[in-house]
C-alpha cells in the first residue's frame, strides 16, 4: 500500500492529511514563527494517527503558504492548485471555491479537479479572517464565537472604513455609541462577505459554491457570502483541511504517474526533520 | 484646596489625572475596552481613589481623547491633540514639537511658545508607525508589548521592513523570522520603519526642537532610541508618558476654574 | 566605466544594474553635465544632440518610501513616489537638472514637488500631449523646440540640427542593436534569461547611447555562443507593464521554470521596437515617434472605425509579439493608483485572451513587500496553464 | 454614521433649487431620444460647453452622476461592477462608479439599472473627451467606456495651457498654446456635425459665448459677496451652486440661477444673516474635490462657528475683463484664450513672489481678500489631478503664513470606506483649536 502526504502550511494553520486508498490521518495544528518550523512535529502527530512512520510515506507534497519551510517534502505546489483538487475529490460538484484563510481570500473556478481561473485578495487585510481575528480580539470575543453572535443581530450596523485597524476603531466607537456588539458582527462579517464577494466576482461564477478555510468555520461568514452570492453555499466537513488534502492527492497523482511511464519519482532526501534554517 | 480632574480616554487606553494647584495628586491609566462612557467613570474613580478624594471635590472635569463625548462625568470636553500640548507644554516648556505614538494613531504636534497647539498630522488612512505595529509585533513573536523595547535593543542587523501597513507587517515579520531573522531584529527593524513613518509626519509639521515623545510608544526605548537616531537629536520622554493630555486636559480644567 | 572585453558583457551589465547609476557618477566627476528624466517619453535623442548625459531614473522596489512621504501625497503612483523618494534621500545627487515629460497626472501634477523639493540647476516639463492629431504633431515640435531652446541656454552651447540628426542616428541603431538581442530570445530556450535582460535593460538606459551600443553590442556576442541547452519544458512568458526595472518580480516567474521572453515594458519592447524616421525637420521625426509611435497608454489612439479596429491600433503589436516569440502566457503588471494602465485593464486582458493566451493580471505597489504573495500567485498560473 | 444619508449643507434659498439643476440634466439625458436630440458623456471643464448647447446635443455628466451616486450613498454597488471587470479599486471612483453603471445598463441590453438614483442616465450617442491638462481618466474613462458600448464613438480633443515653470514667461508661449487649443476645438466642431448631420450655427455660438462670458462675470461678483462679515454663504452652498456654471454653461438658465443667488446674498447682506451666528473663524477651501457622501460635515464646521467665504475648488472661471483676452471675431479663438489665461492667471504673480507657485498665489489672493484665518484642504485617493501636489501647496503656504492653522483632510469623492466620521470630526475640532490659538496671537 503507498501512502502519500500533504502538508499545508498556512499564515496561521498547519495542516497534514495522509492518504492511502482513503484518508488515513487529518490534523491541525497553530502555525506561528516557532511552530511553523516544526511541521515535523504535525507530521509525527499525524503519523501516529494513521499508525504509519515516515518510511510508510510514497510522496510528500508541501503547499500553502510556507510550503518553502518544509525540507522533508519532495514537492511543492501552491494552495490554490491543491485546494482545487482536494475539493474537487469531497464535493465534485463544486465548480467555484471561496478560500477565506488568515491573510488571504480567493476564488477558484475548477473543472474536474483543475484550476480553470483563480482571484486572490491583494495587500489588504480587509476581506481576509485576519480581519475578523483582529476585530473579535479587541471586542474580546472568541474568534469561533463571532459567527453564532453575528446571526443575533436585528440589523447590519453597516461599517465604513475597510482598513483593518481603522474599523476596529470604528467598532470600538460604535459600541460605545450604544450599538449592539451583535449588530456590528453582523456590520463586520457583511464587510468581509462583501470584500470577498467582489473579488470571487472577478471570476464568471458558477454552482455549485463551496466555501473553504478558516472563514468556512464562521456560520456568520458563511451566511454572509450566501446573501451576497444569492445561493446556499457548500461547506466541506472539514474545511481546513482541504489544501492538505489536495496536497496529498496531487502527490498520488504524481507518483501514478511516473510509475504509469516505468520511472521513479525524485524524493527530497530529507529525514523527518525541522527546516535547517531555523537552528 | 482646589482639586480638578482630566480624563484622557484613547482609543487604547483611558488615562486620568487629579491635580492639586500645579501638582499631580494622583493618576491612573486603564484599558479603554468597549464602554468609553464605562472607562472614563472607571479610569476617574481610580484616580480619585488613589488621591483619597471623590468626584464632589471635583471643581472642574475635563474630558479628551477618542471617547470623551461619551464620558459623562466631565463638565467640557478638549480634543487629545491641545491637551497633549498643555500637558507636555506644563512638564517642558522648551518642547515646540511632540511626537505621540498612540494605539491606532500617530501624531505630531507643533506648539507655540505658550504650550498651544499651532498645527498637527495624524497618520491618516495607514496605521502603519501607530502602536498598532507594536502590537501586531508582540502578537506574533509570541511577548508582551512592555517587552520589545528591551528585546529590540540587542538586535545585530535590523530587518529591512518594505511594508508600511500594520497587519501585513506581520505576514513579512513572519517570512523575515522563517528566513532566519532573530525576534530582536525583527523588532528593531519595525522600530525603524515606525520611526521613518513617524518622523515623516514630525516633518511635515516642521521640525523644531525641543522633542518630547509621549503615548503608549513612548515606553518602548527601542522605539524611542529610533525616533531619536532618525531625527539626529535627543527626545525628551515624560516620566509617565501616557498621561501627558490626561494632565493638559486637567490644566484645561485648572484654567476654566 | 569597466573595459568591455568579449564576453563581459552580462558582467558589465550586472555591474551597472547593482550600482545603477555609477557611470553617470564617473561622468559628472569628468565634468559633464547628467541630465536626468522619467519614462519612455523622455526625448533622449535631444538630450544627446545638446552635449549632456541623459539618464532615465529608476527607484528600488525592496526600499519603503520614506522621506519622500513628508513632500509627496501616498495616492501618487508608486513608482513615481519611490523616484522621488529615492532622489529626496540623495541617490542622485550627481544631476545637474531634470526633464519630466508630461505622461501622466502622477507626473504632471507633482512637478512642482519635484521641482522645488529637488532645487535642480536645470528644470524642465516638457508638455506632451495626449492626442496624435496633425495640430498635435506641429504642437509637439514646437514644445520639442522650446525644450531645445532651455537646454541651448543651461549647457550654453547651441544644438544643431546637424547634431540631432546625428544623435537620431545614433538612438536608431542603439534601437537596432537592441531589437537584435530581443531575437535571441525566440528560440526555445531562449539563449538569455529574462533576468538578464532585465539588467541589461535597466543598465542601457544608465548610460551615454555610444556606451550602451558598445554593451549591449557585447552582450550579444557573448550570448550568441552560448549553444540552446536541455529540452525546454518551461512556459514561455511575456510581461506587460509600465516601468518594471527590477528583477524580483522576473526572478519570481523564472524561478519556477518558466521564461520571460518577451515584453511589452515602457524600458523594453515599448523603447525599443520605434525608431525616428530621418526627416528633413529632424524634429519632426522625434515628434512623430514619441507622439504616433510609442505604444503607450497616454497617448490616445482611436481613429479606426470599429472598437476591434482601435484594439488592434492600441494592442495590435502585443499579438505579433506573442507570434514571433511562441508566447504560452501573458503577465499584466499594473502599479496601483495608475489610472492610464488601469483603465486598459480590460480592453487588454480580453484582447490577448482572445488571441488564445492566458492573461494573470497583477496589481501591485512598486514594492517587494508582497513579493512572496505575488510569486504565489504566478506559480498557480503557472501550474494553471501547465 | 454609514447607513444614515447626510442632508447637503445647504443655507442659501437659491441653493436649495440645485437639486431641479441635477435632475434636469440627467432627464434630459433620458428624454434626448424622443425629442431627436444626440446625447453626448461629457466631462465638466473641458471647454466645449459652449459647442454643444449651441447644437443642441444634450450632455451627460458622468461626474454629476457619480457624484448623486455618491451622495445617496448608493454607488457601492457600481463601484464593485466595475471591479469585477478588474477596474482598480484605486482608479478614479467617478470613472468606476459610471463605468460600473454603464455595465450594467448594457448586460440588461439598455434597460436602466434598477433603483438607479434619480432614474439615471441615458446612454450616450457620443463620448466627447479632452486629453487636456484636467486630468487623465478624461481620455482613459471613454476609451473604458467604449468597452461595453462599442458602437458608441469617442472623440478626444486636447486643450493646454503653458506649464508653470518660474524661469520662463508664459506669456511668450500663450500663442502656440491657443493656436493649439483653437484648431482642437475646430476638431471637436467637426466631429459633432459628424455625428449630429448638423452644420454649426456659428452665429449661434457666438452668442452662447458671449452669455457664458456674461455667466462668468456674474458668478464672479456674486461669490465675491462672501467677502462680507459674516459671509451670507459657505463652501457647503458652493459645492451645490457651482452646478449651472459647471454643467449648465452657456444658458440662460445658469445666467438668471446667479441673478436670483446675488439678490439674496445682497438680501442677507442687508440684514446681516451670515452662514454662522456667531462667525468665529473664517476658513478657506483651498483644494480639493468635497467627499459628496459627507457634505454635512460643512455643517458640522459651521456649527462651531467656523464658515468658508471662499473655496478654490468649482470656482472655474474669472472675471473676464481680468484675464483681458484678445479680441477675436472666431467664438472657438476666443473660448481657447479664455481656457489658457483663466488657467495661467495667476502665474504673473508667483513670479513676484519667489518660491510661490500660481496654485498657492490663487490661495493668498483669496485668504487676503476673503479674510481668512485658516485654510482647509481635502485629499480624495482616487483622484489625483486635483489632489496630488496639496501638500506642496501647504508647504508653501505655511512659508507666507508661518503659523496659519492648515488642516488637510483625507477622504474620497465617491468611495465612503475612505471615510470614518468620529474620526473626521476629531480632526476638525482639533483644528478648531490650532485656530483659537492662532487668532488669540494675531490678538
Amino acid at each position: 500500500m503507498d501512502y502519500f502526504a500533504g502538508v499545508d502550511i498556512g499564515s496561521t494553520m498547519t495542516k497534514v492529511v495522509i492518504v492511502g486508498d482513503r484518508i488515513e490521518a487529518s490534523l491541525v495544528g497553530p502555525t506561528g514563527p516557532e511552530h511553523r518550523k516544526l511541521a515535523n512535529r504535525v507530521m509525527e502527530e499525524a503519523l501516529r494517527q494513521a499508525r504509519l512512520t515516515f518510511e510508510d510515506l510514497t510522496y510528500i507534497v508541501a503547499t500553502g503558504y510556507g510550503r518553502i519551510n518544509v525540507p522533508f517534502a519532495d514537492r511543492q505546489i501552491t494552495e490554490i492548485t491543491c485546494h482545487a483538487k482536494g475539493l474537487h475529490s469531497l464535493l465534485p460538484s463544486v465548480k467555484t471555491v471561496v478560500d477565506i484563510g488568515g491573510q488571504d481570500s480567493k476564488g477558484i473556478k475548477i473543472q474536474n479537479g483543475k484550476v480553470m481561473n483563480f482571484v486572490m485578495n491583494d495587500k489588504c487585510a480587509a476581506g481576509t479572517g485576519r480581519f475578523l481575528e483582529i476585530i473579535a480580539d479587541s471586542l474580546g470575543v472568541p474568534l469561533e464565537k463571532i459567527g453564532e453572535l453575528s446571526l443575533t443581530a436585528e440589523r447590519i450596523a453597516a461599517v465604513s472604513s475597510t482598513c483593518t485597524v481603522f474599523a476596529e476603531q470604528e467598532i470600538i466607537s460604535r459600541l460605545a455609541g450604544g450599538e449592539p456588539i451583535a449588530n456590528l458582527m453582523a456590520g463586520i462579517h457583511d464587510a468581509v462577505a462583501t470584500r470577498v464577494y467582489s473579488l470571487v466576482k472577478k471570476l464568471n461564477v458558477e454552482p455549485d459554491i463551496a466555501v473553504t478555510g478558516g472563514g468556512a468555520k464562521n456560520i456568520g461568514l458563511v451566511r454572509a457570502l450566501e446573501s451576497k452570492f444569492g445561493q446556499k453555499l457548500l461547506v466541506p466537513p472539514e474545511p481546513l483541511i482541504t489544501g492538505a488534502l489536495g496536497a496529498a492527492l496531487m502527490g498520488k497523482d504524481i507518483f501514478e504517474r511516473y510509475t504509469s511511464e516505468g520511472q521513479k519519482p525524485t524524493r527530497s532526501g530529507h529525514k523527518l526533520e525541522e527546516a535547517t534554517f531555523f537552528k | 484646596m482646589a482639586y480638578v480632574l482630566g480624563i484622557d480616554v484613547g482609543s487604547g487606553y483611558s488615562k486620568a489625572v487629579v491635580l492639586e494647584g500645579d501638582e499631580i495628586r494622583s493618576f491612573a491609566v486603564i484599558p479603554s475596552g468597549g464602554d468609553y462612557r464605562e472607562a472614563g467613570r472607571a479610569v476617574a474613580e481610580a484616580a480619585l481613589e488613589k488621591a483619597k478624594l471623590t468626584l464632589s471635590d471635583m471643581v472642574r472635569t475635563v474630558a479628551a481623547g477618542y471617547g470623551c463625548n461619551m464620558v459623562d462625568i466631565a463638565g467640557e470636553t478638549s480634543t487629545d491633540l491641545s491637551c497633549h500640548a498643555i500637558g507636555v507644554h506644563h512638564l517642558f516648556p522648551s518642547v515646540r514639537t511632540v511626537i505621540d505614538i498612540g494605539a491606532q494613531y500617530s501624531r505630531a504636534i507643533r506648539l507655540h511658545d505658550e504650550g498651544r497647539i499651532a498645527n498637527f498630522i495624524m497618520n491618516e488612512k495607514c496605521a502603519g508607525g501607530s502602536g498598532k505595529f507594536l502590537q501586531v509585533a508582540a502578537h506574533i513573536l509570541r511577548i508582551n508589548v512592555s517587552d520589545i523595547g528591551e528585546l529590540s535593543l540587542k538586535a545585530q542587523k535590523p530587518v529591512e521592513f518594505t511594508t508600511g501597513c500594520a497587519v501585513f507587517a506581520e505576514s513579512e515579520a513572519v517570512s523575515r523570522i522563517s528566513e532566519g531573522a532573530s525576534p530582536a531584529d525583527i523588532l528593531a527593524g519595525i522600530h525603524n520603519a515606525m520611526a521613518s513613518k513617524i518622523v515623516t509626519l514630525a516633518v511635515r509639521v516642521g521640525l523644531v526642537p525641543d522633542y518630547a515623545v509621549t503615548g503608549g510608544g513612548a515606553m518602548d526605548i527601542g522605539l524611542v532610541k529610533a525616533i531619536a537616531a532618525e531625527l539626529g537629536t535627543n527626545v525628551i520622554v515624560p516620566e509617565i508618558p501616557q498621561i501627558t493630555a490626561a494632565l493638559g486636559a486637567a490644566l484645561l480644567a485648572k484654567e476654566r476654574v | 566605466m569597466t573595459e568591455l572585453r568579449d564576453g563581459n558583457g552580462l558582467a558589465a551589465a550586472e555591474k551597472l544594474y547593482t550600482q545603477y547609476g555609477s557611470r553617470a557618477r564617473e561622468l559628472k566627476a569628468s565634468g559633464k553635465k547628467v541630465i536626468g528624466y522619467l519614462t519612455a517619453l523622455g526625448p533622449v535623442e535631444i538630450m544627446t544632440a545638446a552635449g549632456v548625459v541623459p539618464i532615465r531614473l529608476k527607484g528600488n522596489v525592496s526600499e519603503a518610501i520614506s522621506k519622500g512621504d513628508a513632500y509627496m501625497e501616498s495616492i501618487v503612483c508608486p513608482f513615481v513616489r519611490n523616484v522621488f523618494d529615492a532622489a529626496v534621500k540623495g541617490k542622485y545627487d550627481f544631476l545637474d537638472g531634470m526633464v519630466l515629460p508630461h505622461q501622466c497626472d502622477s507626473i504632471d501634477r507633482t512637478n512642482e514637488t519635484w521641482s522645488y523639493t529637488l532645487k535642480l540647476p536645470y528644470w524642465h516639463f516638457l508638455n506632451v500631449p495626449h492626442v496624435t492629431d496633425d495640430p498635435s504633431i506641429t504642437f509637439m515640435k514646437e514644445i520639442l523646440r522650446i525644450f531645445i531652446t532651455t537646454l541651448e541656454k543651461f549647457t550654453g552651447t547651441k544644438i544643431t540640427d546637424e547634431a540631432i540628426a546625428n544623435a537620431v542616428k545614433a538612438h536608431n541603431e542603439n534601437r537596432r542593436l537592441m531589437r537584435e538581442l530581443y531575437d535571441l530570445r525566440k528560440s526555445n530556450p531562449p539563449l538569455i534569461s529574462g533576468v538578464e535582460m532585465m539588467k541589461v535593460l535597466v543598465a542601457a538606459m544608465s548610460l551615454p547611447v555610444d556606451e550602451s551600443s558598445a554593451l549591449i553590442k557585447a552582450v550579444t556576442e557573448e550570448v550568441k555562443e552560448r549553444k540552446p541547452a536541455g529540452d525546454a519544458k518551461g512556459k514561455r512568458i511575456m510581461i506587460i507593464g509600465d516601468q518594471i526595472d527590477d528583477i524580483a518580480v522576473i526572478d519570481a516567474i523564472e524561478s519556477t521554470g518558466a521564461c520571460l521572453v518577451m515584453d511589452d515594458l515602457s524600458l523594453g519592447a515599448k523603447m525599443y521596437w520605434q525608431d525616428v524616421d530621418a526627416t528633413a525637420d529632424p524634429v519632426q521625426g522625434i515628434a512623430e515617434r514619441y507622439l504616433r509611435k510609442l505604444k503607450i497608454p497616454t497617448t490616445f489612439v482611436g481613429s479606426a472605425d470599429t472598437y476591434e479596429g482601435i484594439l488592434e491600433e492600441r494592442f495590435g503589436h502585443m499579438k505579433k509579439y506573442v507570434n514571433e516569440f511562441k508566447v504560452d502566457g501573458a503577465i499584466l503588471f499594473i502599479y496601483k493608483y495608475c489610472d492610464p494602465y488601469g483603465f486598459e485593464v480590460p480592453a487588454i486582458k480580453s484582447y490577448i485572451e482572445a488571441a488564445g493566451v492566458p492573461v494573470l493580471y497583477l496589481e501591485d505597489e512598486y514594492s517587494t513587500s508582497s513579493l512572496a504573495r505575488v510569486k504565489t500567485r504566478i506559480e498557480a498560473f503557472l501550474e494553471m496553464i501547465a | 454614521m454609514a447607513e444614515e444619508k447626510k442632508g447637503r449643507a445647504v443655507a442659501t434659498a437659491t441653493a436649495a433649487k440645485i437639486p431641479k439643476f441635477v435632475r434636469g440634466n440627467l432627464s434630459a439625458t433620458l428624454k434626448a431620444k424622443e425629442e431627436g436630440k444626440k446625447v453626448a458623456a461629457a466631462f465638466i471643464a473641458d471647454g466645449q460647453d459652449e459647442i454643444m448647447r449651441a447644437m443642441d446635443i444634450v450632455p451627460a455628466w458622468g461626474e454629476s452622476f457619480s457624484g448623486v451616486c455618491a451622495a445617496k450613498r448608493d454607488a457601492e454597488k457600481y463601484l464593485q461592477k466595475a471591479e469585477s471587470d478588474n477596474f482598480s479599486r484605486s482608479l478614479c471612483t467617478y470613472a468606476t462608479c459610471n463605468i460600473g453603471f454603464d455595465m450594467i445598463r448594457e448586460e440588461q441590453g439598455g434597460a436602466m439599472p434598477e433603483g438607479a438614483p434619480w432614474g439615471g442616465m441615458g446612454r450616450p450617442d457620443m463620448i466627447l473627451g479632452n486629453g487636456q491638462l484636467l486630468c487623465d481618466p478624461r481620455f482613459k474613462w471613454p476609451q473604458a467606456t467604449q468597452h461595453y458600448q462599442r458602437d458608441v464613438p469617442v472623440f478626444v480633443t486636447n486643450m493646454y495651457y503653458p506649464p508653470w515653470d518660474p524661469n520662463v514667461n508664459h506669456h511668450d508661449q500663450e500663442a502656440i498654446y491657443v493656436k493649439y487649443a483653437t484648431e482642437e476645438l475646430r476638431a471637436t466642431v467637426k466631429f459633432c456635425e459628424k455625428i449630429t448631420g448638423k452644420k454649426m450655427d456659428w452665429d449661434r455660438l457666438a452668442a452662447t459665448v458671449e452669455l457664458s462670458d456674461k455667466t462668468w462675470d456674474l458668478f464672479i461678483d456674486t461669490y465675491e459677496l462672501r467677502k462680507h462679515i459674516p459671509t451670507p454663504m459657505d463652501t457647503g452652498d458652493a459645492m451645490n451652486t457651482m452646478v449651472p456654471l459647471t454643467f449648465n454653461l452657456g444658458t440662460q438658465e445658469a445666467y438668471d440661477f446667479y441673478v436670483d443667488l446675488k439678490a439674496e446674498l445682497e438680501d442677507k447682506i442687508a440684514n446681516g444673516v451670515g452662514v454662522a451666528d456667531p462667525e468665529k473663524y473664517r476658513v478657506i477651501w483651498a483644494a480639493g474635490l468635497p467627499s459628496w457622501f459627507a457634505l454635512g460635515d460643512f455643517q458640522y464646521f459651521n456649527s462651531k462657528g467656523v464658515v468658508f467665504p471662499v473655496e478654490v475648488t468649482y470656482r472655474g472661471c474669472e472675471k473676464v475683463e481680468r484675464l483681458d483676452l484678445p479680441k477675436t471675431n472666431d467664438p472657438l479663438e476666443h473660448i481657447a484664450w479664455r481656457w489658457v489665461r483663466y488657467w495661467t492667471h495667476w502665474y504673473d504673480a508667483a513670479k513676484k513672489r519667489p518660491g510661490s507657485t500660481p496654485k498657492v498665489e490663487r490661495i493668498i489672493e483669496y485668504i487676503e481678500d476673503y479674510k481668512c484665518d485658516g485654510a482647509v484642504f481635502h485629499s480624495a485617493f482616487s483622484c489625483r489631478s486635483w489632489h496630488a501636489g496639496i501638500m506642496q501647496q501647504a508647504v508653501t503656504l505655511k512659508n507666507v503664513y508661518k503659523d496659519m492653522p492648515i488642516l488637510i483632510m483625507e477622504g474620497d469623492i465617491v468611495d465612503i470606506s475612505s471615510y470614518n466620521e468620529a474620526d473626521t470630526h476629531n480632526r476638525i475640532d482639533a483644528f478648531i483649536e490650532t485656530l483659537a490659538a492662532y487668532k488669540k496671537r494675531q490678538g
